[in-house]
């Protein structure tokens, strides 16, 4: 077997980030960027060495590094694994990830923290990277930590500001809890099967097909929960949309094309546990739906434009969780695939926009911007109809073969699943369409861009005081402006991606191959009773959601570009519903009193003050009190006077006397 | 002369007193007297050569055998000729020159170690008697030496009336002793016991002179003069006071409980339990609360006279050399501490609060590391004597199945830990700002050679106590009739 | 014909008066009278067992114990004046400076 | 043969510098460079341990047995086991950072901070080294009086009143230890843990009795640790005490204690009281997390975190799990390292800034950013955060536990919410946001060559621990071998049976197996 | 014969202590203690100690009374006032001194019988018998109560010295 040096993989961005992390302060510019930059195209250029090399390795192809955690007979080592699935996610993350570098290289350009920004960049791909060529559990786990951290790190990227910080702390604790549920999975795993290893693992499931449901549930329904906090899904999405604090690349890589899938990605790699449960399974396909669905209506009345990104992210990212709940892993890693490139697309068009508007992110201070920025409009577009499930675009062709999936799958709420995802996917052209027009159509009507933004500063002006400073003036003070040339060529390439990229999974029912599907059957398989649905009934489909997504156009359009009046008399007749959607149906605020202030609640008074300083240090002193009491009562013997003195020897001596006669202490003397 | 050489350290004693007392109305008036005490460190340090010579003694008696020369006994003059020694040297430190009848207290300082001395030999109950009345005498004066305060005359009273009225508790129950067996010779009280004579005066006999020793060793509940009588007296006075004649008496309580009494150790050995629960619990609650340092000290006096009491009631060889030891490791530490309270306060007491120590340690650095070496010593941390002769009482105790003495005993020191470390703690917390910083005076040759004396003892008998040990064991062979029953549980016997 | 036991009783009811007046009595000088009396009462008990055991060591101690009352008595006196230089009073009530 | 000396060398080497800085003059920093040469030879002396270390042999290895007292029979005994030997060197690592971070914070009574300071590395050390009972006790009780007495002179505010309360927390229960310790002398002759240990393995004792001295032992032990709710001391000393006393006060001495003498003399009596300590130690691990949540001092928020972290280590313990057990030292050797590294980075914002108060800060990062940067990856390591050293230990703990006691473990496990909880707020309290007035208006460096120099060691550690840890396990299981449950297979068979009705796996490839 | 004189001088005995307790005066204290003393050297007599009766009287009625007199007199002490100083000295002394008693008596009368009979004249102790102990068994103790001496003197020429 050849040695592919799978660690070099991940190894070459680590190495980025201590570079750029240990003396990056001191380096000139063009020396960071370059180091980033390699560090971020070495991985990419191994991946397309490895699907260019010789032959095919054997599959899966292990390397291990050697044990990192031992204890007994139990090891996790440091091994890496290659397989399909893991090929495919090599080729989004390192792909998707050097073009966003690239990206970034223009977008932070006069940052302060330049250096800070590649080094978490490259600390990222590094954890990814691990996450996804991960052959355990537990390495899996370092790379899923890992890039929470990364993200951590990144959304706290202009840690000045308190909103960023917060968002930032939020984001971990959110993953935190998800990873809690990692972890018992991992104890369960443990407990039952002795080893991490996927490989172990696998075998022995395959070895007894009679284990179905039981601990297998358990482990596939925390292995869930973990998955809901790394890909925003109910109930701990909340994260995601606050994370949108971050600068808009970190916002394309980590929160729309890499990190946020890492969820479905896990449930893909592990999908033999999931096969085992229906449970977890029909568990999966109703959060995935649900939180699309839920998503979607919250971003149709958002005005900032990354939180409408935001939580079109985690409405696709409820797409995936549904193809995976359908057992279609195949079609959640394909939609992964393709919402890789139009969601970082979008994301990177909104940074350009932004970048365009000196910071500003309220679209109803944007519109009319399709001629001043035509090539960001230009790709915005080739995203906007991908995502909205337009066919030929790659959007399409994923999502219509999850939705075919999930009407096709045998369980009772299959049907179901589909209609909320159909609607949903018409509710996603809606935001998207209303995006698009609100930003590029109609009039301007931001004030002038030279001018900093109330809610905040400028982006560029944002890391900390050294570097308002030095940013302020050299602000894009001149009006809005396309952004250069080292920001459009990754919009560019992402916008070609996302028109084409549906290539690869094109559906058999419309005269494709699906190849995509074929290619990941080893890894992450369509399950059989996809290939007994027939063609017609998956062309009718696809007829159907492009319809869908047309109605959603046409209203946008309506509202938003034929009759702008439109929105506010609706508003104004739904205030109740619009206030709900608007609120984000205030899904913070009641986090934020059935769980946050409780417990800052008890732990404050309760703990911190009834039992940590009333019981126990009270107690303290209580016992303490008490035996300086007992010493003052003793000490009132001593009076001072001296016939008192006498009186206490003269009783206690006839006390003595009376015991030695009666010989009573004999018998009161304890054992 | 082979019956002299058995008193011998008493000999050297009187007659360095009787020296002093002639070269003291010798001097001029106004001239120092410091001399006179370099002198008696001269007569307690030959008492002490000859001490330790009697080890190279046969056992036996003198004079008829009213006094014995044995191991214990021996053990005991060694102790008290070296408490002795080092009081002088810290009198000598603390007393001015002016200060008046200094020959008088040197002298007596010698005449009381007579007394303790022989206390430790005698066996015959007169000459305990006469001995106990030397050494009690002696300190009731010493105590009311420092006449210009108002306290310390009060002490001396205190102890006085007091005293005497013990007194004569101890010596109604010799009489009774008396007249249960018709002797007061210690073995022959002890073959009279074993032939069966009216028990009940026997008894109630024993049990006052338990009181009158009890009063003695300052062991609860008649431990009610300690503190007042500590509070008052001058500190190098208390530093003798509170160790050596409380040996002594220990020497004796146990002569007379293990010599005379052995058949009757199912009486007396509940009454010493009560004692040294009673002692060591009133001892250390008492304490918590005084802001007076002596007086604390007094309680912690009281608590580890409880302590002994407790090696007492093991009833075992290993207990009588548990005893034996841990006189020895209080008299170490107690001393030294008293010495620099002594020179702290400078005789007359300037600092008496707990308080006024704040910050010693920023004063002067060697007396108050000096002051928490030998408080960390009573607590009984390791290493030091106070631990390692703790860890040897309760060790004797629990082999002789005393499991609930020695848990009290043991809860006892930790609630001891705090009064002591209140005092580390202020030694070396910071002075406060308002208070009046007080400049110690430099520690003269004396003090230092009785600071180092003290502190080395503590530490060898904690680090390497192995040859005091080898002594406290040969001194408890003293007692064969009792060594055979050590490792037998209390219940069985 | 006298029981012995009389005598014991005698000085008991002596010893316990003795303790009684020290109890009782306010000035310091009678105060020791009453510890004086106490060792009178110890005495007479000596004798008395002395008597029965044909024992002279009884009647030495006896001796012994007038000798130390003496030598208490001087002592004792002398820290009374002491106490009264002192203090100018002679009433045990008011020698509690030290208390607690 | 450096071999049979070593561990005297290495435990005396402290106190013979105390003697010496006790005689040194006061003037420059001549004390200081002194002390800090004192442990770094310690230190190094202390890498021929694991450079000799057999790691094949379990047992105990550099033993060293001379009599010192006939009667009672106490002896000197000095050797290291697997258990023994990281925690060893983590003292003698910790100290010349102890001495380093006391470089400027204490200005004045330097000769008594450094001799007690010295003192103190030569109890911990000897407790650590010592195989005899009697001895044990010495460096045990030892070890309490230098750092109550640094507490009292160098603490803050309230250094006495810290001081006597840590004190008499730890002191009253060890009395009982004591009794505990003569019993086992009274009945069995001797203080030798080796002996004690086939002798009580031999039985032949009331039971009773051996829960009540086993009982002793933990308590105090438990005190140490402390395990909730025995920690009324622990707050106030971390606030008060001076940097490198606070960093090693907890912890370590009363873990090595309960796995040593609990485990290793009473493996029945451990177990039978097992169930209960399971309870308090989750209890502890979330009420400390909680409570650190309240706290608005830096140092009071780390002590109530070394709590909440200190009890994984008991949980790990107490399931008898060979990966518990392994994790539960490793946890406590982490503790001590990413503990202590944050209590020296606290100090040094303390010396800059003459405040631990966090609602004084802001912004920080922006003025200190080295400073920012060492202590966001200390709290990355403190939350355990993987690659990070405290992942490895509470891995192993929880995953270990978990079989024996499921709820209980996945209980805990929500104290890795927690952490992460507090020490990101305070890592963004103190550092993020808007900068203060008083970050604004006073002036600070950076760290400096010194600091560098002591920080980066430790936080090469942390990562050195967490991603190479098999280095250190091997010699860790090699002590704590011997203490857990054989019977892996039963373990999980018993598992199956009562959560999931499943049949025990037969290839198992057992876990605890040995 | 012997039980009239026993109880004729027992009875000044206790009248004399009782008379000690009650007089507010202290010389008259010190007169009822004289007569306890004589009293009590009766009574010596009638055990056969002649000696003692003798030294009673001449040390004890003689020396130290006159000591006490004569310390009464140079303090110029006046009469008690009663002050209430104890009540700890009533509440817990008089119970204590009143058990004494009980006990002491009961123990006394209750073995009565193992004390046998004291007769006029028939245990006669005179001096030479005295001497004979005192001087050969006893000798050490007769000696160092010269030491005890010594120390009375020191210790009242140091503590009744007048300070300048």
């Amino acid at each position: 077997m050849t040695d592919l040096h799978l660690w070099l993989i991940p190894i070459v961005p680590f190495a980025g980030f201590l570079v750029n992390g240990l003396v990056g302060r001191k380096l000139p510019k063009a020396l960071v960027t370059a180091v980033a930059l390699v560090a971020a195209a070495v991985p990419m250029i191994q991946v397309a060495a490895i699907i260019a090399g010789p032959g095919s390795p054997a599959v899966p192809h292990i390397e291990n590094l050697g044990t990192w955690i031992r204890a007994g007979s139990f090891h996790a080592d440091f091994s890496f694994q290659l397989d399909h699935l893991t090929l495919v996610m090599l080729c989004v993350v390192t792909g998707v990830g050097f073009v966003i570098h690239l990206y970034s290289v223009g977008y932070m350009g006069e940052e302060a923290g330049y250096w800070r920004f590649f080094s978490y960049m490259n600390l990222f791909l590094f954890f990814m990277l691990m996450l996804v060529l991960a052959e355990n559990f537990l390495l899996m786990f370092v790379g899923w930590e890992g890039v929470g951290l990364a993200s951590y790190l990144l959304i706290g990227f202009y840690y000045t500001r308190d909103s960023a910080a917060d968002a930032g702390k939020k984001a971990f604790i959110v993953n935190r809890i998800g990873d809690f549920g990692f972890l018992l999975a991992m104890f369960l795993l443990i407990a039952h099967f002795g080893t991490l290893s996927f490989q172990e693992i696998f075998g022995q499931i395959g070895m007894h097909p009679a284990w179905q449901g039981g601990f297998l549930t358990a482990i596939a329904l925390l292995l869930v929960l973990g998955a809901t906090g790394k890909s925003a899904q109910i109930p701990l999405y909340v994260w995601l949309p606050d994370a949108m604090e971050g600068p808009t690349p970190v916002s394309a890589l980590i929160h729309a094309a890499t990190m946020v899938t890492a969820g479905v990605y896990m449930v893909a790699r592990t999908h033999l546990i999931f096969d085992r449960s229906a449970v977890a399974l029909a568990v999966v396909a109703i959060i995935g739906t649900a939180t699309a669905f839920f998503a979607a209506t919250i971003g149709m009345a958002q005005n900032d434009i990354k939180r409408v990104l935001a939580y079109s992210t985690v409405s696709q990212l409820g797409y995936m969780f549904l193809g995976c709940g359908v057992a279609a892993y195949s079609a959640g890693i394909f939609h992964l695939v393709t919402h890789a490139f139009f969601k970082a697309l979008l994301f990177l068009a909104a940074g350009s926009v932004i970048h365009a508007l000196g910071g500003e992110q309220d679209m109803r201070a944007m519109g009319g911007l399709r001629r001043r920025i035509p090539i960001t409009f230009w790709t915005m577009t080739a995203a906007v109809f991908a995502i909205s499930g337009f066919p030929p675009l790659a959007g399409f062709v994923s999502k219509d073969e999850i939705l075919y999936q999930a009407f096709v799958s045998p369980n009772a709420g299959g049907r179901i699943l589909w209609a909320v995802g159909l609607l949903t996917a018409g509710l996603t052209a809606f935001y998207m369409f209303r995006l698009w027009y609100m930003t590029f159509f109609g009039e301007y009507r931001g004030a002038h861009s030279e001018e900093p933004t109330e809610h905040g500063a400028p982006v560029h002006a944002r890391s900390d005081t050294k570097l308002v400073l030095e940013a302020e003036p050299a602000g894009h003070g001149h009006g809005v402006h396309e952004s250069p040339w080292v920001m459009l060529i990754p919009l560019i390439i992402l916008a070609v991606l996302s028109v084409i990229g549906g290539a690869m999974g094109w559906p058999e029912a419309l005269g494709g191959t699906n190849w995509f599907a074929h290619f990941l059957a080893n890894g992450a398989p369509r399950t059989s009773h996809a290939a007994a649905a027939d063609k017609g009934l998956e062309a009718v489909l696809a007829i159907v959601s492009t319809l869908v997504a047309l109605a959603g156009w046409f209203v946008a359009h309506l509202m938003y570009y034929a009759k702008p009046e439109l929105p506010e008399r609706l508003t104004a007749r739904m205030h109740a519903l619009y206030a709900l959607v608007a609120n984000k149906y205030w899904v913070d605020q009641i986090y934020g009193a059935l769980i946050v202030a409780p417990v800052l609640f008890i732990a404050r008074y309760l703990l911190g003050g009834l039992i940590d300083r009333g019981i126990i240090d009270g107690g303290t002193l209580t016992a303490g009190y008490t035996a300086q009491g007992i010493g003052a009562l003793l000490a009132r013997i001593q009076s001072g006077n001296i016939r008192s003195y006498a009186g206490w020897l003269a009783l206690f001596a006839a006390l003595m006397l009376a015991a030695a006669w009666f010989g009573w202490i004999t018998q009161f003397l304890p054992r | 002369m082979n019956d002299a050489l058995r008193i011998l350290p008493e000999i050297v004693l009187v007659i360095a007193g009787v020296v002093l007392m002639l070269a003291d109305a010798m001097m001029a008036k106004q001239s120092s007297r410091k001399p006179l005490g370099w002198l008696a460190v001269v007569g307690a340090l030959a008492a002490l050569a000859a001490s330790l010579w009697q080890y190279e003694l046969p056992p036996g008696t003198a004079y008829f055998g009213v006094v014995q020369t044995d191991a214990f006994s021996v053990f005991f003059h060694v102790l008290i000729a070296c408490i002795v020694l080092v009081s002088l040297l810290i009198t000598i430190d603390a007393v001015k020159d002016s200060t008046e009848g200094l020959g008088e207290l040197f002298a007596l300082m010698l005449f009381g170690a007579v007394g303790m001395m022989f206390m430790s030999g005698a066996t015959e109950l007169l000459l305990v008697f006469v001995a106990l009345e030397i050494s009690s005498i002696s300190t009731y004066i010493m105590a009311g030496f420092r006449r210009k305060s108002a306290k310390s005359p009060e002490s001396a009273l205190k102890y006085f009336l007091l005293g005497s009225f013990a007194t004569a508790f101890f010596l109604y129950g010799i009489a009774l002793i008396f007249g249960a067996t018709g002797t007061t010779r210690i073995e022959a009280i002890a073959a009279a016991v074993g032939a069966g004579n009216t028990p009940a005066l026997i008894y109630v006999g024993l049990a006052m002179i338990i009181i009158g020793l009890g009063f003695k060793v300052s062991a609860a509940p008649f431990h009610v003069w300690t503190p007042d009588v500590y509070e008052g007296a001058p500190s190098p006075v208390v530093a003798l006071m509170s160790t050596g004649p409380k040996a002594a008496a220990f020497a004796v309580l146990l002569r007379i409980a293990y010599g005379a009494f052995p058949l009757l150790h199912t009486h007396w050995v509940p009454a010493l339990w009560w004692l040294a629960v009673l002692s060591m619990t009133i001892g250390n609650l008492g304490a918590l609360r005084q802001r007076n340092v002596k007086r604390m000290l007094a309680y912690s006096s009281i608590a580890h006279a409880g302590y002994l009491l407790v090696a007492f009631t093991a009833l075992s060889a290993e207990g009588i050399a548990a005893a034996s030891f841990y006189a020895v490791s209080y008299a170490a530490m107690n001393v030294g501490i008293f010495a620099v309270i002594s020179h702290a306060g400078e005789y007359d007491d300037r600092l008496t609060l707990i308080d006024d120590y704040r910050g010693l340690a920023y004063r002067s650095p060697l007396l108050g590391g000096a002051m928490a070496f030998f408080l960390i010593s009573l607590i009984g941390i390791p290493f030091t004597g106070g631990f390692f002769g703790k860890f040897y009482v309760f060790a004797a105790a629990l082999h002789s199945g005393l499991v609930w003495l020695t848990i009290i005993g043991l809860i006892n020191s930790g609630i001891a830990a705090y009064y002591y470390l209140r005092v580390v703690t202020a030694v070396y917390s910071r002075p406060a700002e308002a208070s009046p910083v007080m400049a110690v005076p430099r520690p003269s040759m004396p003090l230092l050679l009785a600071l180092f004396l003290t502190a080395a003892a503590t530490l060898v008998l904690g680090i390497v106590p192995t040859g005091v040990l080898a002594r406290a064991r040969q001194a408890a062979q003293t007692y064969p009739a009792f060594s055979q029953t050590a490792g037998t549980p209390l219940s069985e016997r | 014909m006298v029981p012995t036991s009389y005598y014991l009783v005698l000085s008991a009811i002596l010893f316990s008066i003795g303790v009684a007046a020290f109890l009782v009595k306010r000035n310091i000088i009678t105060v020791f009278m009453s510890i004086e009396l106490m060792l009178n009462a110890v005495n007479l008990t000596f004798v008395a067992f002395s008597r029965q055991w044909h024992q002279v060591s009884g009647q030495i101690f006896v001796f012994f114990v007038m000798v130390v009352a003496a030598a208490e008595a001087a002592v004792g006196l002398a820290i009374i004046i002491a106490v009264f230089r002192a203090r100018n009073t002679l009433n045990v009530d008011q020698i509690d400076l030290m208390k607690l | 043969m450096l071999n049979d000396s070593i561990l005297t060398w290495i435990t005396f080497m402290p106190a013979a510098g105390a003697v010496v800085v006790a005689l040194l003059p006061r003037k420059g920093r001549v004390i200081q460079w002194f002390s800090l040469l004192v442990t770094l030879v310690t230190f190094v002396l202390s890498l021929h341990l694991p450079a000799h270390f057999d790691y094949a042999q379990h047992g105990f290895q550099f033993e060293e047995n001379h009599p010192w007292i006939s009667s009672p029979a106490i002896h000197y005994h000095l050797g290291i086991d697997g258990l023994s030997l990281w925690l060893v060197l983590l003292t003698t690592f910790l100290a010349p950072i102890g001495v380093l971070v006391s470089w400027r914070a204490i200005k004045a009574r330097t000769k008594e901070f450094y001799f007690l300071f010295l003192l103190q590395q030569t109890a911990m050390i000897g407790v650590f080294v010592s195989l005899d009972l009697f001895l044990y006790y010495g460096f045990w009780e030892l070890s309490l009086v230098p750092m109550a007495v640094l507490i009292a002179m160098f603490g803050r505010n309230r250094g006495p009143q810290a001081a006597l309360k840590f004190f008499l927390y730890t002191f009253l229960p060890s009395a009982l230890f004591l009794v505990a310790i003569i019993w086992l002398y009274a009945k069995t002759g001797t203080f030798d843990f080796v002996e004690l240990q086939s002798r009580l393995a031999g039985g032949g004792f009331a039971p009773e009795a051996l829960a009540w001295v086993s009982l002793a032992f933990l308590v105090a032990f438990a005190v140490k640790v402390p395990v909730f709710p025995l920690h009324g001391w622990l707050a106030d000393a971390i606030q008060e005490a001076p940097t490198a006393m606070a960093m090693v006060i907890a912890g370590k001495l009363g873990l090595y204690s309960i796995l040593r003498f609990n485990l290793g003399l009473f493996p029945v009596q451990a177990r039978a009281i097992a169930p209960l300590m399971i309870v308090v130690a989750v209890v502890g691990l979330l009420y400390g997390a909680l409570v650190a949540l309240a706290q608005s001092d830096m140092r009071r928020l780390i002590a109530y975190s070394i709590l909440s972290h200190l009890s994984f280590c008991t949980l790990g313990i107490f399931c008898f799990a060979l990966a518990g057990l392994n994790g539960a030292v490793y946890q406590t050797i982490n503790e001590g390292l990413t503990g202590g590294a944050l209590l020296v980075l606290v100090s040094l914002i303390y010396e800059r800034y003459d405040t631990c108060d966090m609602s004084m800060f802001g912004g920080l990062a922006g003025k200190l950013p080295m400073l920012a940067t060492l202590y966001v990856i200390t709290s990355l390591a403190l939350v355990g955060l993987p690659l990070f050293n405290g992942f490895v230990g509470e891995f192993l703990v929880l995953s270990g536990g978990f079989p024996v006691h499921p709820g209980w473990v996945a209980a805990a496990t929500v104290g890795v919410i927690l952490s992460a909880s507090y020490m990101l707020w305070m890592v963004q309290r103190i550092f993020y946001g808007r900068q203060s007035s008083l970050v604004v208006h006073r002036p600070a460096l950076d760290l400096n060559a010194r600091e560098h120099i002591m920080l980066w060691p430790m936080a090469v550690l942390m990562l050195a621990m967490g991603v190479l840890s098999p280095y250190w396990i091997k010699g860790i299981e090699t002590g704590v071998g011997g203490l857990a449950n054989a019977p892996a297979a039963t373990a999980r068979a018993t598992f199956d049976a009562a959560h999931h009705g499943q049949p025990a796996r037969t290839e198992a490839v057992s876990m605890e197996k040995q | 014969m012997h039980l009239a004189l026993f109880i004729i001088f027992g009875v000044f005995c206790v009248a004399g202590a009782l008379n000690l307790l009650l007089q507010r005066h202290p010389i008259n204290s010190a007169l009822s203690l004289i007569v306890v003393m004589s009293s009590l050297a009766v009574l010596y007599l009638l055990l056969g100690a002649e000696f003692l009766a003798a030294a009673q009287v001449i040390v004890y009625s003689g020396a130290i009374m006159v000591l006490f007199t004569f310390v009464i007199m140079l303090l110029n002490a006046g009469k008690e006032e009663r002050t209430h100083g104890s009540r700890l000295a009533y509440i817990a002394g008089f119970p204590g001194a009143a058990a004494l008693l009980g006990i002491l008596t009961f123990v006394f009368l209750s073995r009565g019988g193992d004390f046998g009979q004291a007769r006029l004249g028939e245990y006669i102790v005179t001096t030479s018998d005295l001497s004979r102990v005192l001087f050969r068994d006893l000798l050490l103790p007769f000696e160092v109560t010269s030491v005890l001496i010594l120390i009375a003197i020191l210790g009242a020429v140091a503590l009744a010295r007048k300070e300048h």
